[in-house]
């Protein structure tokens, strides 16, 4: 469902894919540089804490501890190479929360390419902190003032920069969405997730996990914790979906919950859109949810009911936030935090079992957004002698 | 008796007419609606004095494969309240424009709408044909089989960098012309065609009996006369919605273009 | 050199320093902790990029991946383990550039013991994104309207308010500086980076680096760096300490460059002070390394020349943080930047030697004054059809 | 023929001659130099008359065990140029005040001056001893070797928290008097003494023949009365240094407490 254009460009990379994703030189290159550069395997943490407040055995599958703090890094470094590999002159790149900027920005430095970055502008209003970085990263960083200005109109941007030179760049996608190869490529770019908690639960929890969680927008993270376990048939799973502010239309980004078989972005699979086909402005508290459509894998999954998708609230997200940084000492990205929601309330219903969440960044570019909702009161030295 | 001419075909015959004329194909491109709805029909017939064929385009959210001009008349379009059906209802009420209608959509909107009932309706309406950027061949068939039914054409898109094989499957796949997209639009300013460009056009026309017709940034009538030579029609999109835009008469500057 | 106040604190707690540190159960979960919550080892990365450009083998020890960003939280959470082994009802910090403040209020929600954290106000400026850290993850922030408002205030503020509860309250020091037992302590602590260091370079590059480099301020990061490969012989080391705008005094932090020994903090050691022994007011674009004073074992290691100490102006440090960010694809923080900026030097003088940075802590916090110091152009969709 | 006492007995002698008269010792404290450079001997005379033994604080850049007031006020003085040096020159200039002095200081400025230097320089300008916070007992041995040599005293510090033994250590090494720190201090509105410091300063007491002065926030007469009866002298500071900044009459003050 790709623009012509676009089609020899995406025969393409789906050759290179095949290729180079089955090539054990290339395949050993991208673990050396997972280990040695991205920080893998990302640990496996036993969060005591909030196990005890929900009744459960919590592990969390520590992403925002991978270079550049989520797992946009084990796709965009892949890409990056397979790029190079493919003689690209420039990386293209869309993004939302910002945090696949930055994961393309520094893999696109460490492998030697130029690149550019489309984020829509209420996305860099709202996470400024990673605009930043992608500039520092040496990005070049382009406000998109059309259509939602979000991560969809980026991505639109990103595609009809792509049809201009379909040769020349490479278009580095960041979900687990788009025209094929791209869901294929990046499952398989982040199923380095799922693979590695599953060996660590053996290793640390001694057994499997009775529920894997995540988030999901466009669904990458999910997806990397979730492949690599679907053949392990006692582990359940959970997908979390953006409820916003409530389950009406636009109110949310939960396509899954609330959306219907359409096309966007070169790929079939479940959208938000109106009665016309025109798609949904959505809503969600973290910009990296903030989309109307999920990975076409995913649409199989709830389809064939291996994995479960629920809704958490912009609030229920946010107290979780809270609980894990107050319980753990940690502080999740917002996106995260959807899983932790998610699994809170499974874990009242299930009480006593073992779970996986998938902790795919750290929050510490949501501050501009958690500061408005949690007011941060200020103490100063005083007068008292 | 000479058989009524499928929908697909009137098409082909409006631009070969015109190629027998000694002009070149004109397809006016606008979106529906845009910029003021109550004169959509109006200005639909005006163009269509000086057209060959209409494209119509049905707007789009998310219009990935177009620059900012097309963008932000669908935006605009949208929020006035054009939707497919709108556009088919008032075709229908329209009736005979003076020139076959393509209607120019990505999928989505087609998708929620129905191919059948998509099909049927646009036959109803005048419609002849369709041009889907987003719907590459190989998963065209469903909305083929629709379009089948009712003779409707489904336009195929080429592109400069589009490899010889598939080509071919394109060309012979397409109805009521082959629509050749370029990318590096032609400037106002360099009005002689680059051998890449006519090399190409000469290309997808070794491979099709169908007119051809060039997709490209066309302002003046200098480029409509050189492209002339190697295809049988152009379209003209964004330079004509800007002229709407401005206020401009259409119909005046889409004759300046053949003039 | 403690007020008296303090000395049955600090007795007490050197008591318990050796006691836990050569505890096997104790220094067990500490391990444990550190492997599953901070994410250690961290890795060592292979600097190609540099390498290239320097004519060296570089390597980089990768504190950035630890959890909150710097080496701080490997001291924070031994010292917040230690707090809850000693019964303390509350845990009270100082902090700089605000990585050791979030670091132990990180520390501390997952202990679970509260705690407060004095900063200096001129610091909360250049610092924001740490401070709303601090608060979401719990901790009280005091703004430091005294003194120099720097970390040298934030530290006497510590001191004062330890000394209204010495029993009551833990003071989690976070340099190497301050009365004994913290320097032995902090250094104990903070030599999980070079033991992991060492170890990872004879199985990665196959040998013990020619020169070790870090950043001096307090000198946390380079004990923990140093001090497990002070008996390789065949090792040198380099100090990196902020030269700031010059060598004028008030121009820097270079304390082993500039200073004489003298008492501050509770510590005596090198110092930066004016001829009546008042401390003098330091600069550097750094804030964690803004600190008039330096751990007593660098002045020991300098006195016996085991370790050469050089300076690295805020200009150089800038300059390298950009080569890094473009070259490797990582942010460093501006601390971290004088030391590759001091390797970079020695690199020109030494060529074809193999080198060891750490690299202390991330970037990400620096954006205010990065933001400030280079320009960020953004580009918006233009009106090219 | 008497042997004139020395300097750190000078200290000893004023408070147990203040006791003998049946009143408590009284120390006033000022930050040399603050609020006004120019009348620093002139208010030192002033509260010498009040006083028993006068305490002179050397302003320094990091006041880390004192609280806001003598914060501020040690910053304002040093950014007016207050230094040892010049209060080593003023007290000399000065000549007898009229009450034995005892400059408290923090160590660095001292180290910076030099300790032998600093012994005989105080001697001649009639400073009578040091008070040193951030001095503790374990590492004054250099500092107290050049002090005796002048017979200067180096008062020492204890607190609530100090160890019993560790009490008796400090009692038998300190000289002129032994500072006992209190942590809490007492309120003005709260003029009886919880038993924790009655039972603090009995136990200080018991450990020397030294008079035991009591640092405390003492602001009123009531509290001077009630500490009499368990230490040989007061402190008073923050109170004094606020009056100062206020330009009311420190003598008043002084007098006032032990009305």
């Amino acid at each position: 469902y790709a623009p012509e254009t676009l089609v020899p460009a995406l025969t393409r990379l789906a050759e290179n894919v095949y290729r180079y994703l089955d090539d054990d030189d290339f395949m050993a290159h991208l673990d050396s540089q997972l280990r040695g550069w991205v920080g893998r395997p990302t640990p496996l943490t036993l969060a005591a804490g909030l196990g005890k407040r929900w009744g459960a055995e919590v592990y969390l599958k520590r992403e925002d501890l991978a270079h550049t703090g989520a797992h946009k890094i084990n796709n965009a470094l892949g890409q990056a190479l397979l790029a190079r590999e493919m003689g690209a002159k420039q990386v293209i790149a869309e993004t939302g929360a910002g945090q696949h900027g930055v994961a393309t920005a520094a893999a696109c430095a460490r492998v030697g390419i130029p690149c550019t970055v489309y984020m829509g502008a209420v996305d860099i209003q709202r996470q400024a902190p990673n605009v930043d970085r992608m500039y520092q990263l040496g990005a070049k960083v382009v406000a998109v003032e059309t259509g939602d200005r979000t991560l969809r109109a980026a991505i639109d941007e990103a595609f009809r920069n792509w049809v201009a030179d379909p040769e020349g760049s490479y278009y580095l996608l960041g979900s687990a969405v788009g025209p094929h190869p791209y869901p294929y490529l990046v499952q398989r770019l982040q199923s380095v997730i799922g693979t590695e908690a599953r060996e660590q639960m053996l290793n640390i929890a001694g057994e499997l996990p009775d529920l894997a969680v995540a988030c999901v927008g466009g669904g990458s993270n999910a997806i990397g914790l979730f492949h690599p376990m679907l053949a392990d048939d006692s582990v359940e799973f959970l997908g979390v979906e953006a409820g916003g502010h409530g389950p009406g239309l636009g109110d949310n980004s939960a396509t899954l919950a609330a959306g219907k078989p359409g096309v966007l972005h070169g790929s079939y699979s479940v959208l938000l859109y109106d009665g016309d086909g025109q798609i949904q402005d959505t809503h969600s508290i973290s910009a990296g949810l903030d989309y109307p459509g999920v990975g076409p894998e995913h649409s199989l999954l709830k389809t064939i009911g291996r994995v479960s998708y629920v809704t958490a609230t912009d609030e229920s997200a946010l107290s979780a936030l809270q609980e894990c940084c107050a319980v753990e000492g940690i502080l999740s990205a917002l996106e995260s935090a959807h899983a932790f929601a998610g699994a809170r309330e499974w874990a009242q219903q299930n009480p006593g079992k073992r779970i996986l969440i998938g902790l795919s960044g750290r929050g510490d570019k949501d501050m501009p957004t958690l500061s408005q909702h949690i007011p941060s009161p200020l103490v100063a030295t005083g007068d008292a002698a | 008796m000479t058989e009524t001419p499928s929908p697909r075909d009137r098409i082909s015959d409006a631009l070969r007419t015109a190629n027998a004329d000694g002009k070149v194909g004109l397809i006016p491109f606008i979106t529906a609606g845009y910029p003021d709805k109550d004169v959509f029909v109006d200005t639909l017939k005006a163009i269509a004095c000086e057209g060959d064929v209409v494209e119509v385009g049905v707007p789009f959210s998310d219009p990935m494969a177009d620059g900012v001009t097309i963008q932000r008349s669908s935006h605009a379009a949208i929020a006035a309240g054009v939707s497919l059906q709108w556009i088919l209802d008032e075709l229908k009420a329209a009736g005979d424009i003076g020139a076959p209608i393509v209607l120019m959509s990505y999928l989505n909107p087609l998708l929620a709408f129905g191919f059948d009932e998509l099909a049927e309706k646009s036959a109803a309406a005048g419609v002849c044909g369709f041009i889907v950027p987003d719907l590459p061949w190989e998963e065209s068939e469903s909305f083929r089989h629709s379009l089948d039914s009712k003779g409707l054409a489904l336009v195929q898109l080429v592109t400069p960098v589009t490899p010889d094989a598939r080509l071919e499957l394109l060309c012979k796949g397409s109805q009521g012309f082959v629509y050749a997209v370029t990318i590096t639009g032609i400037t106002g300013g360099d009005v002689a065609l680059p051998p890449e460009v006519t090399n190409y056009l000469d290309q997808v026309n070794s491979h099709t009996e169908l007119p051809v017709c060039a997709g490209f940034g066309v302002r003046h009538a200098e480029q409509v006369d050189n492209l002339g030579k190697h295809a049988s029609g152009v379209i003209v999109g964004s330079a004509l919605v800007e002229r709407l835009e401005a206020g401009d008469d259409p119909a005046a500057f889409l004759a300046s273009l053949r003039a």
